[in-house]
């Protein structure tokens, strides 16, 4: 473990944008955090977390994937990637930085996205233990401590010193490129604040939240349940939650016309949006219920069914915060979770 | 002094527009000065229109125009002469330095037929 | 996917000189869906033709892109062309080379590189066509004629003369319109009954005319060719197939003191009564408001004294229900009211009187027995001034008076001037007018014969008040001419007031979605080239109710309206154009955008059942265009937020295509 | 070093009974424009839908006019008047994001002007070639 | 202005449900913390007096909600209408989006509604929200208690608040406002002040944060179109992310567009994007150049208005000349 006081990092900053792109979370205009590319001047944001999750870096909004040109009667097949750069995301979460695992699981696995891949590859991710986990927070749910985040390096912020560990063979490199920078120190300041942490969360609304009759196995059970037409009742239908989230993964591929060829590139796409997984006969979910159910189902059900029991949620909170009605997973669990079986 | 009276200016400042006359004479028509004048009426707008005035400011005509308005109620095409001449005179007014009337020459004036009133807006008119 | 075939045509050196024909059909030769492409020096010959038609059953084309001159020139050639080699005429575009392209453009790279964009653009939108038939509807062969003046009475003659059937609908209890109470007309002083009361009995007779007096249009629905139309026959009273029309009933009934309209109320008539001598129908019409037995059921007169037992205080007012296929609107026009023009004392004396007052009191039918005497006191008039353009010519938004030239005033009152000084030498007649308008066949003359032979005063300028003094009326007005302001001691003023179209027809335009200006006359299809159709297929208009009009010229254009119903109701069927609007029902939400935009009211709606994807049923009201009466504008496509309106042949996606293919 | 002229891509769409009759003529009056203008036709100015504009300056347009019959003439009795109001909304809108407005304009030109349709565009031609290239509304993927 | 109660509207609610004038109550539900509020139909009365809630934090328009659930529900519906909410309710009967026939509204008064995302600006970690006469009490997981001024914590929308009257109901419950006196217009003036490379800036920046969730379309009640132009694929225009700056722009002129004559400026679309995005500067740019050029304009005023973008008059301005102010 090492430490640097919270005056020097600045120059940690400086020190890995001289070798790679840094990007970090800070205060925007509109007074929230958001992940920018570090200049001289950022300061690391002090908000609990981003509105946009830092998915975003292995999984952009829109990212091309080949080209077509026609000449005549024939198709040139282009392919448009350029070598990508290393970088570094500062800062992530323990939820966001589970919601890696999470898309690992999704992008890494045979057949493997190799655009994912590629970005996964050049990434460090250097992630940061919660101080002031809030009232929307409900990682613990699904086994997440946000006083011990994972990714390459795992950093804590005391009052006026910051720790960092090393993880991973990345986050090793990392360590020893800001090593000039930092001192070596024990992990007692780090399980002071780790304890701190674990009191807050104990406090918060939604730490007893139970995640018990969710899981592999349970579609049966859940799939007709009566409540999700009330749930659904009043969802817009829009794609807010599935684009904050840091967990879903679902992209549309498009085509787009240039008229001096085409080029086909994925988009987000979300299970909310009624045009989602269109085919020639028509939308397998018709109604706003149906794709409701389904992304929750998805991520409380179908997901861990397929990945061990991993749940495709990792209880960031910022559905809760940005839902346009306050429709959200809590809800559709309390609601849900609270329903005996007979 | 300049001699030089601006039409554009007057015809600002009355807020009338003299084009639309469509030359129909109800104006004068209507005038219950009518006979006072020299110029009458429909020629104030002809000749404002035209940018001719020189001889509309050196004559009297302009102080007989009593204000009635009736030929602004009447005109049908809302040319609104009489406005046209307020603001002429009142440009001539000004132009010379000088007012119309001064106190002076009320005493002369007055008559026991005569309004109050008629002389004191009168006044009003004729002075800058 | 379509197979095109591209026709690059040289037009001479017309294209050729400043285009390299050959290199554009070889560029294009290349664009998706073509599998033809060539050249030659006159596509439009027939030599050209025939090259198409050739091409087109050899390469099995599916679509024909022409690149030449304006589709204005020769689409339509082009279309033929590619119909009678089996293809749908629509499969056919044209890019303009040489209008918009080689004879704008001097350097013939430029050109060249231009006219293949063009050609590209073309091609793109050909991909995107589809073939296009113009939708039939059927023709009911029966006109309806709204208003029974004189040009009414002319557009129903000559559209039943024509052999159609034709149906007359009359507000008043007679036909004949205002021609029915002038006195003489301009500029051959015919009288007007004369020539107007034959045409009536004429109307009466003809089997294929029916009239229905006493009516109003109530609704209107359906489209050009096939109008379903409600009249509403107000109740008269009288059993029209029982009256003879005999007045007995008239002269009996006790209520004698209702003001007589049909004499602008300068007399009086019974409370049943017959507007005049020669009313057609010849029925008499009793009026609720003034009949004693409708109002307290004591009387019973007239019923006692009909032999013919045609009175029946019971009738109820009827609803008839008839199809058309065109309408022609003729709700003419009315003078307008002169209570505000308080500087003329209209209101205050009675012998300030309008120009058609005036006519009645010098019509030997009315109330002076044509005796020209004054109102008031029944005196004879020795010296009258006529005052012209009272309420017309004033300016826009004018508390009183009309905008616009009332057109006949100046002939009119000629007319009565020249009357009275032929009638009563002795009579003094003043005429002030602003400006005296006399185009027209023989109108100058008749106006100077008014001056020159008739002696009668014109005074260039305008009167400002005519005070009532005594007996006398003093009018004080402006001689421009001579610079002076002029006082006159009348005994009758005559003025020329402004006309307006009847009070009816705003409502009327309305029914028949025809639109109207903001003075509401109607308005024209085209103001020069189609100017006695409304924009509303179907609906014709004839008369003072398009706009101020005499009597010659109504009648020509009532001719004119006739002729155009006959051309449509010659028809068996109406062939539309295929380039219209067409909503798709699926992304219709019926939000009613797309019907306020349209200019032909094309656009109804309809409550529909779907089935939901999710197997339910919902009723969803959605847009519905009528091929007949869209004439293709595509207003309502762009206000339509989702994309549900589209235009046949000019598609979103085509044109889209054509800007894509542009900017490439 | 050469510098090369930025040439502009011009979209006009002009109605079919009015100013396409107006480009036709200019072109019977051998009336000379820039080669850059390219013409499509519409049936009516109220035809033209804001994505059509869009669409051109996202494919590489560099300014759009739109051409019809004059207030009052319209082969379709109103369809000029939306045309007007819905342009000088969007017109408007695509100012006040910053667009410079020399890209965008509303002309009306009947059928027998076809010199006012040729200066029109020599005019329209000019001025958007000053603004230089269309930056503020591009779509980079269409500009390869 | 009395404040009007939940139990009020309960009570109103029970009773209407009672006396079977109607089967459902569109009303606002309480949720997991103090401000998180979902539209909600209740049936019955159990649950209405349990969990329906009428607070601070009931922004939402509930007018769109009435498009599809009086197609879904088979008997009449009471809907709660705050005054704004009445002109998206009578812009939707004018469009013809729903039957009057099936709805029972009830007009209250609203003294404008708090924004949960301008009070986290000051304090993270919330435990609970008390309403005071000067806005609210803020007490913290920390167990801190902030106090803020209710000026501050409004909605964008309530900020420059039009109306507190309301234009459509069955019945209105507490006292009735009066049209308000705002600036609404002030901030579009602002920007149209600016040079066209500020606007161009201005926006850039806005619009660059889109993250095309499509919360401003689907929570705008305007937006009722059976398939959005974005959504279908042969729109021609369909695409379901910004991949760059113009479809960014594209997506947000083009919604302006389609609704513009009939935004009744209800702010919902501002206040349901999670990117804080000002979209009404949008909106409201369309409605002060209808205003200005048109004459005033407020969609939603009355059922059956014929909106400015579908009438015209002979005289209206130019397309060249509504660019002759500013710069």
């Amino acid at each position: 473990m090492r430490k640097c006081s919270l005056s020097a990092i600045n120059s940690i900053f400086e020190e890995i944008a001289k070798n790679t792109m840094l990007f970090l979370p800070v205060d925007n205009k509109d007074g929230k955090a958001e992940y920018k590319k570090w200049q001289e001047g950022f300061l690391l944001s002090e908000k609990l977390n981003t509105v946009k999750s830092p998915k975003e870096f292995l999984f952009p909004q829109t990212e091309n994937l080949m080209e077509f040109k026609t000449s005549g009667k024939n198709i040139e097949i282009i392919d448009t990637r350029t070598a990508k750069e290393d970088f570094v995301v500062f800062g992530v979460r323990a939820c966001d930085a589970k919601a890696f695992d999470i898309l690992d699981k999704v992008f890494l696995t045979e057949p493997r996205d190799s655009y994912y891949a590629s970005c996964r590859e050049h990434g460090t991710i250097i992630t940061l233990a919660c101080n002031k986990p809030s009232e929307t927070c409900f990682c613990s749910a699904f086994g997440i401590d946000p006083a011990n985040p994972m990714g390459d390096v795992s950093a804590w912020k005391t009052e006026n010193e910051m720790f960092f560990e090393a993880n991973t063979e990345k986050g090793e490199k990392f360590i020893e490129l800001i090593k000039n920078l930092t001192e070596k120190t024990d992990n007692k300041e780090v399980k002071k604040q780790k304890e701190k942490i674990s009191n807050i969360m104990k406090k918060l609304p939604l730490a007893n939240l139970s995640t018990e009759k969710f899981g592999g196995g349970k579609t049966k059970e859940l799939f007709d349940a009566p409540e999700w037409a009330e749930l659904s009742s009043t969802c817009l239908g829009c794609g807010t939650c599935t684009f904050v989230c840091p967990t879903c993964q679902c992209y549309d591929i498009k085509d787009f016309n240039t008229g001096k060829g085409v080029i086909r590139f994925r988009c987000w796409d979300s299970c909310m949006y009624s045009n989602f997984t269109l085919m020639a006969h028509g939308n397998n979910r018709n109604s706003q219920k149906e794709r409701f159910r389904q992304r929750f189902m998805h991520k409380l059900v179908y997901f861990p069914e397929n990945n061990d029991g991993t749940f495709g949620c990792v209880g960031c909170g910022r559905c809760l915060s940005r839902c346009p009605i306050s429709m959200n997973i809590v809800k559709v669990m309390k609601k849900l979770g609270g329903k005996t079986n007979d | 002094m300049t001699n030089k009276y601006s039409v554009e200016e007057i015809i600002k400042r009355s807020g009338a527009n003299p084009l639309k006359c469509m030359k129909c004479g109800k104006c004068s028509a209507t005038c219950p000065a009518y006979d006072e004048m020299e110029y009458h009426p429909h020629q104030f707008v002809s000749m404002i229109a035209d940018g001719d005035i020189e001889a509309l400011v050196k004559s009297d005509s302009i102080y007989r125009c009593l204000s009635c308005f009736a030929c602004v109620e009447r005109c049908p095409r809302g040319v609104e002469p009489a406005k046209l001449i307020e603001a002429l005179k009142l440009e001539v007014i000004r132009k010379k330095g000088q007012n119309y009337l001064t106190p002076n020459d009320i005493p002369n004036m007055l008559n026991e037929d005569l309004p109050q009133q008629a002389i004191v807006s009168a006044f009003r008119k004729y002075t800058k | 996917m379509q197979r095109i075939g591209v026709f690059v045509c040289w037009c001479g050196s017309n294209i050729a000189g400043t285009v390299d024909v050959k290199a554009v059909a070889e560029a294009l030769k290349f664009e998706p869906g073509v599998v033809h492409s060539t050249d030659y020096q006159y596509m439009c010959s027939q030599a050209g033709q025939n090259l198409i038609k050739d091409a087109i059953k050899e390469h099995n084309l599916t679509g024909i892109v022409v690149c030449s001159c304006s589709p204005r020139m020769h689409e339509a050639t082009f279309r033929k062309t590619a119909q009678s080699a089996g293809i749908n005429p629509y499969m056919v575009e044209i890019a303009n080379i040489r209008e918009q392209c080689s004879w704008v453009h001097k350097d013939m790279a430029i050109g060249t590189e231009k006219a293949i964009i063009l050609g590209k653009a073309a091609v793109a939108k050909v991909n995107l066509n589809a073939p296009l038939t113009p939708g039939e509807s059927p023709v009911t062969k029966r006109a309806l004629v709204i208003g029974g003046g004189i040009a009414g009475i002319q557009t129903a003659l000559d559209i039943a003369d024509a052999g159609f059937e034709v149906d007359i609908v009359e507000k008043k209890p007679t036909i004949g319109g205002k021609m029915a109470q002038l006195d003489k007309t301009f500029p051959t002083l015919d009288c007007a009954a004369c020539i107007l009361t034959p045409k009536m009995v004429d109307v009466a007779q003809h089997e294929k005319i029916r009239i229905f007096s006493y009516s109003e249009v109530e609704s209107v629905k359906g489209f050009v060719g096939n109008f379903n139309v409600t009249i509403k026959k107000h109740a008269r009273y009288v059993k029209e197939d029982l009256c003879t029309g005999c007045g007995a009933c008239v002269e009996k009934c006790p209520q004698k003191k209702v003001a007589n309209e049909f004499n602008l109320n300068m007399d009086n008539r019974h409370a049943i009564y017959i507007p005049f001598a020669q009313a057609v129908p010849k029925v008499a019409t009793i009026d609720p408001s003034a009949c004693t037995m409708l109002k307290t059921g004591k009387c019973g007169v007239c019923s006692k004294i009909c032999a013919a037992g045609a009175i029946d205080y019971t009738q109820k007012d009827e609803y008839i229900e008839e199809k058309y296929g065109a309408i022609v609107v003729a709700t003419g026009f009315n003078p307008i009211s002169l209570e505000k023009f308080d500087e003329y004392a209209y209101s205050q004396s009675k012998d300030v009187i309008t120009s058609l007052e005036f006519e009645r009191l010098t019509n030997a039918a009315g109330p002076t027995a044509g005796k020209l005497l004054r109102p008031s006191d029944g005196k004879h008039p020795h010296k009258i001034v006529f005052v012209q353009c009272v309420g017309s010519r004033c300016s826009a938004g004018a508390e009183k008076g009309k905008e616009y030239c009332s057109k006949i005033c100046c002939m009119y009152t000629a007319k009565h001037a020249m009357l009275v000084r032929d009638k009563y030498p002795d009579t003094e007649v003043y005429v002030f007018y602003i400006d005296v308008r006399t185009p027209g066949k023989n109108f100058d003359e008749f106006y100077r014969r008014a001056v020159e032979e008739y002696g009668v005063h014109y005074i260039k300028g305008m009167v400002g008040k005519v005070t009532p003094e005594g007996e006398v009326l003093k009018v004080q007005g402006s001689d421009l001419i001579n610079n002076k302001q002029i006082n006159i001691d009348a005994d009758l003023v005559v003025l020329a007031a402004a006309i307006e179209p009847d009070k009816s027809a705003r409502p009327l335009a309305t029914k028949l979605t025809a639109s109207m200006d903001t003075n509401d006359f109607f308005t024209e299809a085209h103001p020069k080239l189609r100017p006695v159709e409304s924009p509303t297929a179907g609906v014709f208009l004839s008369g003072a109710c398009q706009g101020p009009k005499d009597i010659p010229e109504t009648v020509s254009q009532a001719g004119a309206a006739a002729a155009k119903v006959i051309g449509l109701l010659a028809k068996d069927k109406l062939l539309g154009n295929p380039c219209v609007a067409r909503s798709n029902e699926l992304l219709c939400n019926g939000c009613s955008n797309c019907e306020k935009v349209c200019p032909y009211g094309a656009i109804t709606y309809i409550d529909k059942d779907f089935r939901m994807p999710d197997r339910t049923t919902r009723t969803r009201r959605i847009a519905q265009v009528n091929p007949a009466v869209c004439q293709g504008c595509g207003a309502c496509t762009v206000t339509c937020p989702s994309g549900a309106m589209d235009l046949n042949g000019f598609t979103n996606g085509q044109i889209m295509a054509e800007v894509d293919a542009i900017c490439k | 070093m050469q510098i090369t002229e930025h040439k502009p891509l011009i979209v006009a769409f002009c109605c079919n009974w009015c100013s396409y009759a107006g480009a036709d003529l200019a072109g019977n009056n051998r009336l000379n424009y820039p080669a850059d203008v390219k013409i499509i036709r519409v049936p009516c100015s109220c035809r033209v839908n804001p994505m059509f504009v869009l669409r051109a300056f996202q494919k590489g347009a560099d300014g759009v006019i739109i051409c019809g019959c004059h207030p009052g003439d319209c082969h379709y009795t109103s369809g000029n008047y939306y045309a007007r109001r819905r342009m000088a909304m969007l017109f408007s809108m695509l100012d006040y994001l910053g667009i410079e407005r020399e890209r965008t304009r509303v002309e009306w030109v009947s059928a027998a002007e076809g010199a006012k349709f040729s200066a029109t565009m020599n005019d329209f031609v000019e001025k958007v070639t000053k603004l230089g290239k269309n930056k503020r509304l591009e779509d980079l993927r269409c500009k390869k | 202005m009395q404040k009007i109660t939940t139990d009020a509207l309960v009570q109103k609610a029970v009773e209407l449900l009672n006396n079977n004038t109607v089967s459902y109550v569109l009303g606002w539900k309480k949720g997991e913390f103090d401000y998180d509020i979902t539209p909600y139909v209740f049936k019955d009365e159990k649950t209405l007096k349990e969990e329906f809630i009428y607070s601070d934090f009931c922004g939402v328009n509930l007018s769109k909600y009435l498009v599809a659930k009086t197609k879904e529900l088979a008997g009449k519906i009471l809907v709660f209408l705050k005054p704004c909410d009445t002109y998206s309710f009578n812009q939707l009967l004018t469009e013809h989006r729903f039957n009057r026939e099936k709805v029972y509204a009830i007009g209250i008064p609203c003294e404008g509604m708090l924004d949960i995302d301008k009070i986290k600006l000051n304090l993270e970690g919330i435990s609970s929200i008390v309403e005071t006469k000067e806005g609210v009490k803020v007490n913290t997981l920390d167990d801190k208690t902030i106090e803020l001024e209710k000026q501050a914590i409004l909605l964008e929308k309530c900020k420059n608040c039009k109306s507190k009257k309301h234009y459509a109901y069955d019945e209105l419950l507490g006292e009735e406002g009066d049209v308000l006196d705002n600036n609404r217009f002030d901030e579009v003036a602002k920007l149209e002040s600016m040079t066209a490379e500020e606007r161009f800036e201005f926006w850039q920046s806005q619009l660059s944060k889109c993250i095309r969730c499509n919360a401003c379309r689907d929570a705008c009640p305007a937006c009722t179109c059976e398939k959005c132009v974005f959504d279908n694929p042969n729109s021609g225009i369909e695409n379901k992310s910004p991949a760059n700056s113009f479809e960014e722009k594209l997506f947000h002129i083009i919604r302006a567009f389609h609704v513009a004559g009939r935004c009744t400026d209800c702010g919902e679309c501002s206040r349901a994007c999670p990117q804080n995005i000002p979209l009404h500067l949008l909106n409201r740019k369309f409605i002060k150049d209808i205003n200005e050029h048109y004459g005033e304009f407020q969609a939603g005023l009355e059922v059956g208005q014929r909106g400015p973008l579908v009438s015209y008059t002979t005289e209206d301005v130019e397309p060249s000349d509504v660019f002759n102010k500013g710069e």
